[in-house]
């Protein structure tokens, strides 16, 4: 029989393992036993359906802002901006759901469209100046981060004041992308409407990309600018369009966070989900039904620490030190794909 | 080591959790004295404790860490802050066999439509007015002449009612005891973060340059910056001030042997309420349903017993008036009024 | 305004040392060829590092405990910065992500071992540097009021390293070197210079300086660890771009962000300053970085090599 | 006799190839030893081995005698090796003093003694009057001045064997007639010069012997004197080369491209090309000889469209096209073999079959509503693949960064005929590339000519443009300096056009 697994999700699988192996060692050296850890980690994430609900609404988001970083990756970009797109296209969501007196469907809608535009334009300021100006993205978009957390800062007490300064007001039920029904199903949970934007999402991003004319120019922008603008394209259009559908996805985030998981929009917080989105990205080897799998991982580990740290003595930072040390090797994986090779190679000698 | 709680008592302990604020556990605020009572109880109790630090600062993000510690086996959880009040709304009644404590805040649902306190929850205020005012009060009558300043972290109820309080504690003492202690108007601020030290720093740097003798800093990591500033100060020779908040924050202030820049605190015995209800908890007398209100009559606001930058005879003064608030005799406003910021 | 000025310039030049001494660490990681996002990371771990030691040492050696603080947290940003050296030189990394790793396991690791050590995620140091007014320099008029009154010894201490690196880069053998590698490596490599070694050195200079940055955050203005220092690494990073990569261009960049981070944190007690909004105050910063990146995309002085990965013998 | 390097029974394998197989050649004192060789017959990676870049596998190294092992650079340097890559490893923006020392800096305690250094460059330039200035910048110099700073390297390491690999490759005539006169002189001061070329009659005109490799194993050393070009083309190749191009006598047709006093932009803010003319009509090709940095770039992007036109006119097919877009222009019939194949022609990353409908995946079979046909992309590749023997691991799925320089540029050349193009722009087509690809592409290009198609060749290949064209421009700094019929000139002639020695009208 012969086994054949993708080399990239066998990197990814590794390391997590590593990540794991890892995380048990700093377990097992502040006195923890690695085995208990694991489990209650594990089962704080899956262990009935409301925290499967949780899970999956921690991964909702995680999914998008993955997405918008696997995007901007593929089509040759590194967003690293994503929790300022979050931020701002949040802020629009809010903003709708907050004001706008309709039918539910109606303002759910509009709200989703105003979270998607409101990132897109996030994005479109770097989109700009990489593709007219050549500034690099890495620097713009965390300047985009900073901008977007003062413009949250001021605008919710100004114009969407809640009880105290420091929050707006919540987003009534009917704003929320939380469905009655689901919520019951999973028995109370955060989870909400946001995950089946998210898998579409998933789901459209994939084929745009694979099947699409327009998915054929940005990647070949991203890849190589040069031969692009050889072959005729529009490469600075592409590449706008590129950071700015990016940024729309990390926008969606943001509506599925805010008038999502959350019903309020607090200022002095810039989301850290902009930043797992690059792990989750990192780990999903940038494709997007790889997103989905890692950000669903990512979304176990992120709510099942707490159970972890209340059963245990065990620092919930752990979850994030294994995040971090499967990041390292996934960035690292050349030294996995040599040890992968090596042993094919000797598996093969040994065959013959 | 306060997370290792898990003791090996025979008899089932009873198990107390926390979910923290936004702040860590040593925040010289809410958390760390909220964490220090429930300590206190496990010393004195032998119950088991647990604290957790939520990821976020969402309802869910909250509710999620309570059903942590349920699930857990803790059946009695405190939560500090008004930020918990809408998980708390939806916890008790997801929980109804668990006992919760919430610092600051009343439950109620996210969009304010219903204030409900089931059997399950007390909720506990604090007199941060007549804190702030005896604090202000003392700093007052032991500097005699001078200015004074405020720096609050963000804006919200319990900040503004001890900056309040200060206002008329300085008021008092120099309608009263003849004190001269200016408050300008652009020296009492809300810097807007309970984070930026170096905004702390900053701003206790102008304040001080401009003349101020004492800042009154109830702003969390920006009251560090405050602090940090008026050591730097005080070992050049300078002559400032700080007033702590929430808890003693002498030892914060120290700077050499055990000389300290912080003249006094406007405590709030937060650590005091945490304990008193777990103790309510395992007498069978937790009061739920209630709310309860720790001000001066009940020692639940104050300054520290222990003042080594007052004068003997301040704290004489101090105390008589801390007898007039407990007697009603003097009466702190805990809304603006005519009142700066 | 002279007067406001005057006044607020000891505490801008005071928030912008971290800044500078983070940045010059970028520049000598980027000369080299190594793009290094991961400075805030190695930020996180110089002041967690120095807080640690010195608030463990300060009951012993009130006098010494700082410095010694101070020193470890170069010495554990520089040994932590192998992760990235690691990756990115010998791996072949892409050095952002590895950067963004090192960034994510600074902030968790840290903070786990606070929690671990202290019980709580914080460290506390019971007294930081004093400051001084320099003696007779300070009597100069107009300068002597803005760059030699209430100075901490660390800001002489890092301007003095802003000087030898100058003359490092620019002066020496190494420099020569280091900035062959960061332009074109392959020639370095041809002309006999080991470019593993000079990249690991770039990398390990940016550890040290960070740290130190990170560490002269504590002994400065905030006197405590909490696992976090608020983006001060990237806007390092982008203060490095903005000063174009040249030592005194970062000076001035991070002066900038100092000195108008100070001025929209004070503007609240400045009654002149109450007519703008502070949202204004807040985000010019930023934006001002955003134009000037533009103003000097025409211009930039960017190493050609930074970022890419270097293989002997390769073209 | 003594040999000052000995090389014996090398053997260097890299992943699925032997690149030197048993090799050994040795060098005497102050000859100039050439190695010839096709693309990939190992030539470079004998002398990386020599100069320490890469280790080999097996076999012995003897310098002056001693058997010696060379692990880096600076062993070789230290035993007297010096070395000019084909691509200069010069940093643009040091200054020529500091590319010389790097690596080796003299100090005066902590500082580096520039002034020193500078002294005994400008006396070495002296010496072996290479007549370059210390101070100047790289980005600054000629090319053939970079190359004697690389020069310069050597000697400042007082390298007595010089290993030059490929040197004429980008220098005129002139300067490569300049260059033999070096290394003469340097060979008279006692110097040994191995020295790898492709082109022939530089290897009669200066080499005293000749190494021939291929496919990584020696052929044979011959002493130059007692052979001829075609001897050693034969020894290299293995065959018989006919060194002429097939081309029929043929009228040319309707004008084709029309370019009208064109100026362009060039990188450093000066006119890179000025005021330039030239025509091409239907059926004929038209080669452009000029030295590289001349304004054929410059030329090039602007007719296709990739860069801006400062002023004048292009038409093509009678239409003016001097304002639009490289797409349109790609649809009213142009085609453009691109001079740097991995940054323009191919996106590396993408596989065969995608990159062969790079300028047509918008169009119909290949793509419908946006959606593209995979079925008929696999067809259009797999044509191309099979009409102009495109070779690779995995046929039309192969990403073409794992396909070799030669099989990329024939995929290239395919997709562009492909287009059945009025104009084909076709630049450096065969650069890098082996005697037997480079007859291939010829082939193609005269049969585009011979189909009543223009073409215009730039190259900086003389005997490609001398071969392939019926008429040749001569450029030079931006400048049209010259057109001649290819049958009535000969490599002096244009040689000496190329470095701006004009010659009158234009026919
Ligand atoms: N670093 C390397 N790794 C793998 N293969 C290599 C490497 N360098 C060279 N090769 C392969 O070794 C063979 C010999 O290459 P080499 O560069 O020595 O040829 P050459 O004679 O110099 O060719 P050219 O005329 O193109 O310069 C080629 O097939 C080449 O692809
Ligand atoms: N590491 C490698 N793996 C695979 N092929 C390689 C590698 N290095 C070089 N090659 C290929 O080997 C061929 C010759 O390589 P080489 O580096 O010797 O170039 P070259 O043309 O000889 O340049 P130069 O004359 O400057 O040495 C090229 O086609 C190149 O793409
Ligand atoms: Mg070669
Ligand atoms: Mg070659």
């Amino acid at each position: 029989m012969k086994l054949h697994i993708n080399k990239q999700v066998l990197i990814g699988l590794i390391s997590v393992l590593l990540g794991l192996i890892a995380g048990a060692i700093l377990m097992a050296f502040t006195g923890n036993n690695p085995f208990m850890g694991f489990t209650y980690l594990f089962r704080g994430g899956l262990m009935n359906v409301g925290r499967i609900g949780d899970t999956l609404s921690t991964a909702t988001t995680l999914i998008l802002t993955g997405l918008s970083v696997a995007f901007a990756f593929r089509t040759g970009l590194f967003n690293i901006g994503a929790s300022g797109q979050m931020l701002f296209g949040g802020l629009c969501a809010t903003a709708v759901g907050l004001s706008l007196d309709a039918p539910r469907a109606v303002v759910l809608l509009v709200a989703i469209a105003a979270a998607f535009v409101g990132g897109g334009l996030w994005a479109l300021v770097p989109g700009l100046l990489k593709a007219r100006f050549n500034v690099h993205e890495v620097v713009s978009t965390i300047m985009m981060n900073w901008i977007a957390y003062w413009t949250i800062y001021y605008t919710i007490p100004s114009f969407f004041k809640g009880a105290y300064d420091t929050e707006s007001r919540a987003i009534s039920k009917a704003a929320s992308l939380r469905a009655p029904w689901l919520t019951e199903l999973f028995n109370d949970s955060s989870i909400n409407l946001g995950l089946f934007l998210a898998l579409l999402a998933v789901v459209l991003i994939a084929v745009i990309l694979n099947r699409t004319v327009l998915g054929f120019e940005l990647k070949a922008a991203g890849y190589n600018r040069f031969s692009a603008e050889y072959a005729g394209m529009k490469v600075n259009r592409n590449i706008v369009l590129s950071m700015v559908i990016s940024g729309a996805l990390a926008g969606l985030a943001g509506a599925t966070f805010y008038i999502g998981y959350a019903n309020t929009m607090k200022i002095g917080v810039l989301p850290s989900y902009g930043f797992d989105g690059i792990a989750v990205a990192l780990l999903g080897a940038n494709s997007p039904y790889g997103v989905l799998v890692s950000a669903i991982f990512f979304g176990i580990l992120h709510s099942g620490k707490g159970f972890m740290n209340a059963m245990t003595s065990i620092p919930p930072e752990i979850g994030d030190t294994i995040i971090a040390t499967i990041i390292y090797f996934a960035a690292t994986s050349v030294l996995i794909e040599k040890a992968i090779d090596s042993i094919r190679k000797k598996f093969k000698k040994e065959g013959n | 080591n306060g997370q290792q709680g898990d003791s090996g008592a025979a008899a089932p302990a009873l198990k107390v959790g926390m979910v923290t604020d936004s702040g860590t556990i040593d925040d010289k605020s809410f958390n760390q004295g909220t964490w220090e009572g429930i300590l206190e109880a496990e010393k004195d109790f032998g119950v088991t404790t647990k604290y957790l630090k939520p990821v976020g600062e969402t309802e869910a993000d909250y509710l999620k860490e309570i059903g942590n510690l349920y699930d857990a086996g803790f059946t009695t959880i405190v939560t500090p802050g008004f930020k918990f009040e809408a998980a708390i709304f939806a916890a008790q009644d997801k929980w109804p066999e668990a006992n919760f404590v919430i610092l600051d805040g009343t439950p109620h649902s996210a969009d304010y439509s219903e204030f409900r306190a089931e059997k399950n929850v007390v909720s506990i205020f604090f007199s941060e007015h007549e804190s702030g005012f005896l604090a202000g009060y003392a700093a007052a009558l032991q500097i005699k002449e001078g200015e004074m300043g405020f720096i609050g972290g963000m804006e919200i109820p319990a900040v503004q009612k001890f900056n309040w309080g200060f206002q008329q504690g300085v008021a008092y003492a120099n309608k009263n005891n003849g004190t001269n202690i200016k408050l300008n108007a652009e020296n009492i601020i809300y810097q807007g973060t309970f984070t930026d030290v170096a905004a702390g720093q900053q701003l206790a740097a102008q304040m001080y340059d401009k003349g101020v003798d004492a800042i009154f800093a109830a702003a969390g990591g920006v009251g560090v910056g405050v602090i940090n500033e008026a050591k730097s100060r005080v070992k050049t020779g300078e002559k400032v001030w700080v007033i702590g908040v929430d808890v003693n924050q002498y030892p914060d202030g120290v700077y050499e042997g055990n000389k300290s820049v912080v003249i006094t605190s406007a405590m709030k015995r937060i650590d005091v309420a945490a304990y008193d209800m777990v103790k309510a908890v395992l007498d069978g007398t937790f009061p739920g349903g209630e709310t309860l209100i720790f001000d001066a009559k009940n020692n639940g606001v104050g300054i520290p017993a222990e003042n080594p930058n007052l004068d003997a005879s301040v704290e004489a003064e101090v105390a008589k008036v801390f007898a007039k608030l407990q007697d009603g005799s003097v009466v702190v406003a805990a809304e603006q009024g005519n009142l700066i910021k | 305004m002279w007067e406001l000025i005057a006044k607020i310039f000891p505490y801008a030049v005071a928030a912008t040392i971290p800044l500078l001494i983070t940045s010059l660490g970028g520049l000598f990681s980027e000369r080299s060829g190594v793009v290094n996002i991961g400075l805030e990371g190695l930020m996180v771990v110089g002041s967690f590092t120095s807080a640690y030691v010195i608030s463990v040492l300060q009951p012993i050696m009130p006098e010494g405990a700082i410095w010694l603080g101070l020193l470890a947290a170069m010495i554990i940003g520089a040994i932590f910065s192998l992760l990235h050296a690691f990756a990115s030189i010998n791996l072949n990394a892409n050095q952002v992500i590895s950067g963004t790793a090192i960034n994510m396991i600074a902030g968790a690791l840290t903070v786990f071992i606070a929690r671990t050590i202290t019980g709580s995620g914080n460290i506390h140091i019971t007294s930081g540097l004093t400051r001084f007014n320099v003696p007779l320099l300070s009597k100069i008029p107009v300068i002597g009021k803005l760059f030699f009154t209430q100075t901490y010894a660390s800001t002489w201490l890092v301007l003095l390293i802003l000087l030898g690196s100058w003359f490092l880069i620019y002066k020496t053998a190494f420099g020569l070197r280091l900035r062959a590698c960061g332009e074109h490596p392959h020639a370095a490599d041809a002309a006999g210079v080991n470019v593993y070694f000079i990249r690991y050195i770039g990398v390990m200079f940016s550890g040290a300086f960070a740290g130190l940055g990170g560490a002269v955050i504590i002994v400065t203005y905030s006197g405590e660890f909490n696992g976090s220092v608020a983006g001060l690494g990237f806007l390092a990073l982008a203060a490095l771009i903005f000063g174009q990569w040249k030592p005194l261009g970062i000076l001035g960049a991070t002066f900038f962000f100092g000195f108008a981070s100070t001025l929209a944190n004070v503007s609240q007690v400045i009654p002149a300053f109450k007519v703008i909004p502070g949202i204004i105050l807040k985000v010019f910063p930023y934006v001002i970085t955003l134009i000037a990146l533009i103003l000097f995309s025409k211009s930039s002085q960017a190493p050609k090599a930074a970022g890419e990965p270097f293989e002997h013998g390769k073209r | 006799m003594e040999y000052v390097v000995e090389m014996n029974n090398i053997r260097k394998e890299f992943p699925g190839i032997v690149a030197n197989d048993d090799i050994s050649i040795n060098l005497k004192k102050g000859e100039i030893h050439a190695l010839l060789g096709e693309n990939g017959a190992g030539k470079s990676t004998l002398m990386s081995i020599l100069f320490g870049l890469y280790k080999p596998d097996r076999g012995q190294i003897r310098i002056n005698g001693k058997e010696v092992t060379i692990n880096n650079p600076n062993m070789a340097n230290e035993l007297g090796i010096g070395m000019v890559h084909q691509h200069f490893k010069l940093v643009h923006n040091f200054t020529v003093t500091e590319n010389i020392i790097l690596g080796l800096e003299p100090r005066q305690g902590l500082t580096l003694n520039l002034k020193a250094a500078s002294k005994r460059i400008k006396e070495l330039s002296e010496k072996y009057k290479l007549d370059v200035n210390p101070d100047a910048l790289i980005e600054d110099v000629s090319v053939g001045m970079q190359q004697r700073v690389e020069i310069l390297k050597m000697l400042y390491r007082n390298a007595d064997v010089l290993i030059f690999d490929e040197p004429t490759a980008v220098l005129t005539p002139q300067e490569i007639l300049e260059l033999m006169k070096i290394m003469k002189n340097l060979t008279e001061e006692g110097k040994s010069i191995l020295l790898i070329t492709h082109k022939l009659k530089e290897i009669k005109a200066a080499a005293d012997r000749c190494t021939v490799i291929r496919r990584g194993k020696v052929i044979g050393t011959v002493e130059v004197a007692d052979t001829n070009e075609a001897k050693m083309a034969e020894m290299m190749v293995g065959r018989v080369v006919s060194f002429t191009v097939d081309k029929k006598d043929q009228e040319p047709g309707e004008l084709v491209l029309d370019i009208d006093k064109l100026s362009v932009m060039g990188n450093h803010g000066v006119m890179g090309l000025k005021d330039f003319s030239l025509q091409v009509r239907a059926g004929e090709i038209v080669g452009l000889a000029g030295v590289d940095g001349n304004g054929q770039t410059e030329l090039v992007e602007a007719l296709t469209g990739l860069k801006k036109i400062e002023s004048g006119s292009v038409k093509l097919d009678n239409v003016d096209i001097t304002s639009s877009s490289i797409k349109e222009r790609i649809e009213s019939g142009m085609a453009h073999i691109p001079e740097d194949r991995h940054k323009h022609g191919l996106v590396l990353d993408y596989s065969l079959e995608e990159n062969m409908v790079l300028e047509i995946y918008n169009k119909v079979p290949y793509s419908k509503n946006g959606f593209l046909n995979f079925d008929a992309i696999r067809k259009h590749a797999d044509k191309i693949i099979k009409d102009f023997d495109v070779r690779s691991g995995e046929g039309a799925v192969s990403i073409t960064r794992s396909m070799s320089g030669g099989n990329q540029q024939k995929a290239i050349v395919g997709r562009e005929v492909d287009h059945n193009p009025n104009l084909l722009i076709a630049v450096q087509p065969t650069r890098g590339l082996d005697v037997g690809s480079i007859e291939y592409i010829h082939k193609r290009l005269v049969e585009q000519r011979d189909s009543g198609k223009a073409v215009l060749l730039v190259s900086l290949e003389l005997d490609e443009i001398l071969d392939l064209s019926d008429r040749i421009a001569i450029i030079n700094h931006g400048e049209l300096v010259g057109m001649v019929k290819a049958s009535e000139t000969n490599e002096n002639e244009v040689g000496l056009m190329m470095a701006g020695i004009g010659k009158g009208e234009n026919p």
